[in-house]
């Protein structure tokens, strides 16, 4: 029974979490897009505007909740919710920090792809209950395109799990590193694959630009929640946040190494001799730092890249993705079983890769600098100028 | 405390098939379906089988379940939401419930069952060593399976699609040059 | 402007009827009127006629022809329809005008020798009455298809009200007004 | 009077098969800009048959036109193409004064040449700016509108308003600019140039952006001809039409400026990344022409003597201008007698380009529908005036 009210009560404040995160990243997407775009954003309500999310969500509330007069409404009044909960259920496995998450499921990765997939349908009774055309093709859009990239997204999974052994997270963590030369993505070329696969598939699933056609507002109006107003509208919009933290987290997880922020430890075995309470602390910071830059990262996407369409999603998916995810399935199982882990060529091949990353963000940054000399613009590192 | 969730979940389970068989309107009956599914998937868990729980979400919830949505609502018939459902014989129905129902008892009483009350382990590594072990020729029929199924959908889809194309010659090459 | 004399003279020998005429020869804008019957003759030659190669229909007008008399009454002379073509080659423009009677307007249409030929004509048709005959889709284009009237009538009268609503409201400046 | 009965419409609207459905896009749709309405019948997410709808801006202007004297219609003339206010007043002024004989001093026309061309400018940011929003990159277009702003505040300077500008009169313009002007644009051309390549890199070297263009709603040069394209429309489709040249007016027969024409840079000549990138052409060729403008504008009168009512003789004519959108023409019919014209048409760019849809949306996806509307530019109220 106690433990009963311990779940109860720990599930509440993840969900309070989630939300807060969720509205948080509203304001901070509308700050980032404010940079990009020569404009500021939200800054009046609180300082910097920090409180804009809560007086939004006081407007959402005070809407009237509009339900069409042909609408099925019983559906439609329950799709946001189904939503929602397939997102927030998305975070039961996640390792925030070695004792900070909810359940250590055995299944840990395997059953984030589920909930991924259950989503789909509340998008797409969402969608048909409107009874509205635009509604009932961004539903169907939503759902094919979810369909078809979980496969390239449970390919990518599936090189991780080779690698780990496992399904479960806290053992995927563990099974890389603090430094970058352990992690995952630069682990050897295939992991690098199984990294992008999983990244953009991510971003698929999540309905993110440039894959957001099941709401593209220019053809389908607003998709499959063009008919949702009210809080109703904000539950969709929480879960569209709430994934981003989601992905974001699954990408540290599993490919950046976690919460392991010093090296030689590990997230799930602390050394001895260390105060595990500060340790967990640092490793939660550490891994929330890295979950946000990909968020900022996603968001960062989105506001620079045009939107594909349905059949070039499609073409990717299929002929370019599913394929590449397949050979570099082999690839992996080839490669562990020719090159042992810490001989030579592995940790040449590491070693190769980090540095070829650490190349590419500074020619990036390189870039940027010249364009910005080019078009002598200014440029504000800190949002809030 | 854990009995009471049982037999909510038994109790979720055995009502969405019955609302399954019940309803009158189809898509209620595709969501008592997935009521059950999810149930079921529940129960799996009260058995101590993480991994056939999560499957069963993955495959009918997040799959045959989307499809059979999918052909539901764009069909054109799902638009009357309280249609009588003009196939519902008596007699078949019920032969099909004698045998069925058969089948499961008598499954249920041959078979050797083992139950883990209340005790949860990772089973995962357990299937897979089975799969790949015991079960191999099995699995890897299943995957054939799979395959073939995978290569028929597409052959068929093929041939409408050139049904299609010679149907309206005209109007595909138009279609061909604007998609290229 | 290099509307083309010329060559509405050339135009104008080679039609089989020899009523058509080039008004306003003297001015930036010669025009050569020619009878309603002969205007797909026309069209035809200039379209397909490679001295002209007129594939490029600028524009199709049409107007009212009235005039007023001493007692402030309209009398109705009909209607006007002017094409104006311009050549693909250099570009060379020609104008060329119909003109038809008060009573049933009617015109064979352009619109399978030119792909916009039929928006023109259907906006002719929804703001002046004029049909066009064998048009592939005559409908109105700016106003509602049960609206009555066609506007740019010199007599054209506004409908009272449209589906029940009224087309005028009352001026609410007429309210407040200080006498 | 003509009844219903004797018309021959074989358009048929509403029957449609089962597998089809049909959709309303418009009147109030994101992507059709304007009160345009699309009535689609989609296989799936290709377009079987489309019929374009318009009138739902209909404000009579050639109606209102024969009611009042030619000087009160020149404000009018602004709301037939807000975007491009001063081309369309120029094109009117130009119609009477050749109809009148009227005199314009030599300062005048070179104001109106600054005034058309930085509104042409502006135009096709508009234009460029919203292809890239319609199809899902939101960045590029607000990108466009902060540099149009800086148009908008030069045409302040010069005009006195910064949308609908009423700049023209007949004999001349309607007031004189401070020096500082030209000092203020020669910096802003200085600018924009560099902000054209940022934008240009932004959008050209994207794959997505060229994906969702290339070969999309293909117009060779005769259909374009057919379908009475004009301008930037016409030109992508690769012919040279630009009545700046073929038909000079003002001075523009002794500037220097080339006519950038379709080449299918990436795909198919007229195509709709051509007419983008015609568009980016033209407003690089339009700096030039100001630039060229700024060296040679000289001192003097801006207004020449005119008559007090203005009587234009008897007879018609029609007057055509290379507004943004294509060719701008005002067919005026005096009866010699009123000081108000006896019909005035106005024959615009944007209406032509609707021409095409019908016929061209056949066999398109949904997104390329918006992409093809999107690239060709068209302002509703200058379709429906």
């Amino acid at each position: 029974m106690i433990n009963l009210i311990y779940m109860f009560v720990f599930s509440l404040v993840y969900l309070l979490l989630l939300a807060l995160t969720a509205g948080i990243l509203t304001y901070v997407e509308r700050r980032i897009a404010g940079r990009m775009q020569s404009r500021i954003g939200p800054n009046r309500v609180g300082i910097q505007g920090i409180l804009q999310f809560i007086a939004d969500l006081i407007k959402g509330v005070q809407k009237e909740d509009i339900i069409p007069a042909d609408a099925y409404a019983f559906l439609f009044k329950i799709a946001p919710y189904l939503v929602f909960m397939g997102v927030f259920l998305t975070l039961v496995p996640i390792p925030f920090g070695a004792y900070t998450l909810m359940e250590d499921l055995d299944v840990g990765i395997y059953y984030v792809l589920a909930m991924a997939s259950y989503v789909v349908i509340g998008l797409m009774i969402g969608g048909w209950a409107s009874n509205n055309k635009w509604s009932l093709l961004g539903g169907m859009r939503s759902a094919a395109q979810k369909i078809s990239y979980e496969i390239p997204a449970a390919l990518g999974v599936f090189i991780v799990v080779i690698m780990s052994g496992s399904m479960n997270f806290q053992k995927i963590v563990a099974a890389q590193g603090a430094s970058p030369v352990d992690w995952f993505v630069f682990r050897n070329p295939f992991t690098f694959i199984a990294f992008n696969l999983f990244f953009i598939a991510s971003l698929a699933e999540g309905n993110r630009v440039p894959f957001d056609i099941p709401e593209a507002e220019s053809e389908l109006v607003s998709g499959y929640n063009t008919e949702y107003s009210g809080m109703r509208f904000l539950f969709f919009f929480l879960a569209e946040w709430g994934n981003l933290v989601v992905i974001g987290a699954l990408v540290t997880c599993m490919f950046f190494g976690g919460g392991s922020f010093w090296y030689e430890w590990k997230i799930s075995i602390p050394a001895p001799g260390r105060d595990p309470i500060v340790f967990e602390v640092l490793g939660f910071l550490w891994f929330l730092f890295k979950t946000f830059f990909f968020v900022f990262v996603i968001i960062w996407i989105r506001w620079t890249l045009p939107r594909l369409r349905i059949d070039q999603l499609m073409d990717i998916c299929w002929k370019y993705m599913v394929p590449i995810g397949l050979i570099s399935s082999l690839g992996i199982v080839i490669w562990m079983y020719f090159i042992p882990e810490n001989s030579t060529i592995d940790r040449i091949v590491r070693l190769t890769l980090t540095s070829l990353g650490a190349i590419t963000v500074l020619y990036f940054k390189y870039r940027v600098y010249k364009n910005l000399k080019i078009t002598k613009a200014t440029i504000y590192a800190n949002p809030f100028v | 405390m854990k009995d009471a969730i049982f037999i909510l979940v038994a109790v979720f389970a055995v009502g969405g098939a019955l609302l399954t068989a019940a309803s009158q309107s189809i898509i209620n009956a595709a969501l008592g379906l997935l009521l059950s599914l999810i149930s079921i998937a529940a129960l799996y868990i009260f058995q101590s089988a993480d991994f056939v729980a999560i499957s069963q979400i993955l495959v009918y919830v997040g799959g045959v379940m989307v499809l059979l949505l999918f052909s539901i609502m764009l069909s054109s018939g799902s638009t009357d939401f309280f249609k009588n459902n003009p196939a519902m014989k008596v007699f078949p129905a019920l032969l099909i419930v004698v045998v069925f129902a058969g089948l499961a008892i008598y499954a249920l009483f041959s078979a050797n069952l083992t139950f883990y009350p209340g005790q949860y382990g990772p089973s995962t590594r357990e299937i897979g060593n089975l799969f790949l072990k015991d079960y191999i020729l099995v699995f890897e029929l299943v995957s054939v399976l799979i395959v073939v199924m995978l290569v028929g959908a597409g052959v068929m889809l093929r041939k409408e699609l050139v049904r299609k194309a010679v149907a309206s010659d005209g109007d595909s090459k138009d279609e061909k040059e604007n998609k290229k | 402007m290099n509307f083309a004399l010329p060559l509405l003279e050339k135009l104008k020998q080679e039609m089989t009827s020899k009523t058509s005429e080039i008004i306003q020869a003297d001015s930036k804008m010669p025009i050569l009127k020619i009878e309603a019957k002969d205007i797909r003759e026309a069209v035809k030659k200039l379209h397909d006629d490679p001295a002209f190669d007129m594939k490029y229909l600028n524009c199709i007008s049409g107007l009212h022809l009235t005039q007023t008399k001493e007692d402030g009454t309209l009398d109705l002379l009909g209607f006007e329809v002017l094409y104006v073509f311009s050549s693909a080659r250099d570009f060379s423009t020609i104008a060329v005008r119909v003109d038809l009677p008060e009573k049933n307007p009617a015109i064979d249409t352009i619109d399978d020798l030119y792909g916009s030929a039929n928006w023109f004509e259907r906006e002719v048709y929804d703001l002046l009455g004029v049909n066009f005959i064998n048009s592939s889709d005559l409908r109105r284009i700016m106003l509602p298809q049960d609206w009555e009237g066609h506007p740019l009538r010199k007599d054209y009268k506004e409908q009272a009200s449209y589906n029940g609503m009224p087309t005028t409201r009352p001026n609410e400046m007429e309210s407040i007004r200080i006498e | 009077m003509i009844t219903e009965n004797d018309l021959q419409s074989r358009v048929e609207i509403t029957p449609i098969n089962g597998s089809e459905i049909e959709i309303n896009m418009g009147p109030h749709h994101p992507s059709t800009h304007g009160v345009i309405r699309f009535i689609l019948f989609l296989d799936g997410e290709i377009v079987v048959r489309a019929v374009a709808d318009v009138g739902y801006l209909h404000r009579s202007i050639e109606k209102i036109a024969e009611n009042l004297p030619y000087p009160m219609f020149m404000p009018y003339t602004d709301r037939v193409d807000y975007v491009a206010a001063i081309n369309c007043n120029l094109g009117y002024a130009l119609a009477v004064e050749s109809l009148a004989g009227l005199e314009v001093p030599e300062r005048a026309t070179w104001l109106r040449m600054i005034g058309a061309e930085l509104n042409r400018i502006n135009s096709h940011l508009i234009a460029v700016g919203a292809l890239a929003m319609d199809v899902g990159a939101t960045t590029p277009f607000v990108h466009a509108i902060r540099e149009r702003e800086y148009i908008l505040d030069l045409l302040e300077i010069l005009t006195g308003t910064r949308m609908n500008n009423n700049y023209v009169r007949f004999g001349g313009v309607c007031q004189d600019v401070p020096e500082d002007f030209f000092k203020k644009t020669e910096k802003f051309l200085d600018h924009f140039v560099l902000f054209l390549g940022e934008f240009n890199r932004l959008l050209t070297t994207n794959k997505i952006f060229l994906e969702r263009l290339i070969n999309v709603g293909i117009l060779t040069g005769d259909q374009a001809l057919g379908f009475s394209f004009s301008g930037p429309n016409l030109r992508a489709s690769g012919v040279g039409h630009d009545l700046r040249r073929i038909d000079p007016y003002c001075f523009y027969s002794d500037m220097e400026f080339s006519v950038p024409v379709g080449s299918g840079v990436k795909g198919t000549t007229g195509d709709s990344f051509d007419r983008f990138i015609v568009r980016i052409d033209e407003m690089l060729e339009s700096v030039k022409i100001l630039r060229q403008i700024m060296s040679k504008i000289k001192e003097g009168p801006i207004q020449s003597k005119i008559p007090r009512k203005i009587v234009l003789p008897a007879g018609e004519s029609y007057h055509r201008s290379e507004a943004p959108r294509g060719e701008l023409g005002f067919h005026i019919v005096s009866d010699g007698k009123s000081n108000m014209p006896y019909r005035i048409k106005i024959r615009t760019g944007s209406f032509a380009a609707m021409t095409s849809l019908s016929e061209l949306f056949k066999g398109m996806m949904v997104a390329d529908v918006v992409a093809y509307f999107a690239s060709l530019d068209v302002v509703a109220p200058e379709v429906d005036r």
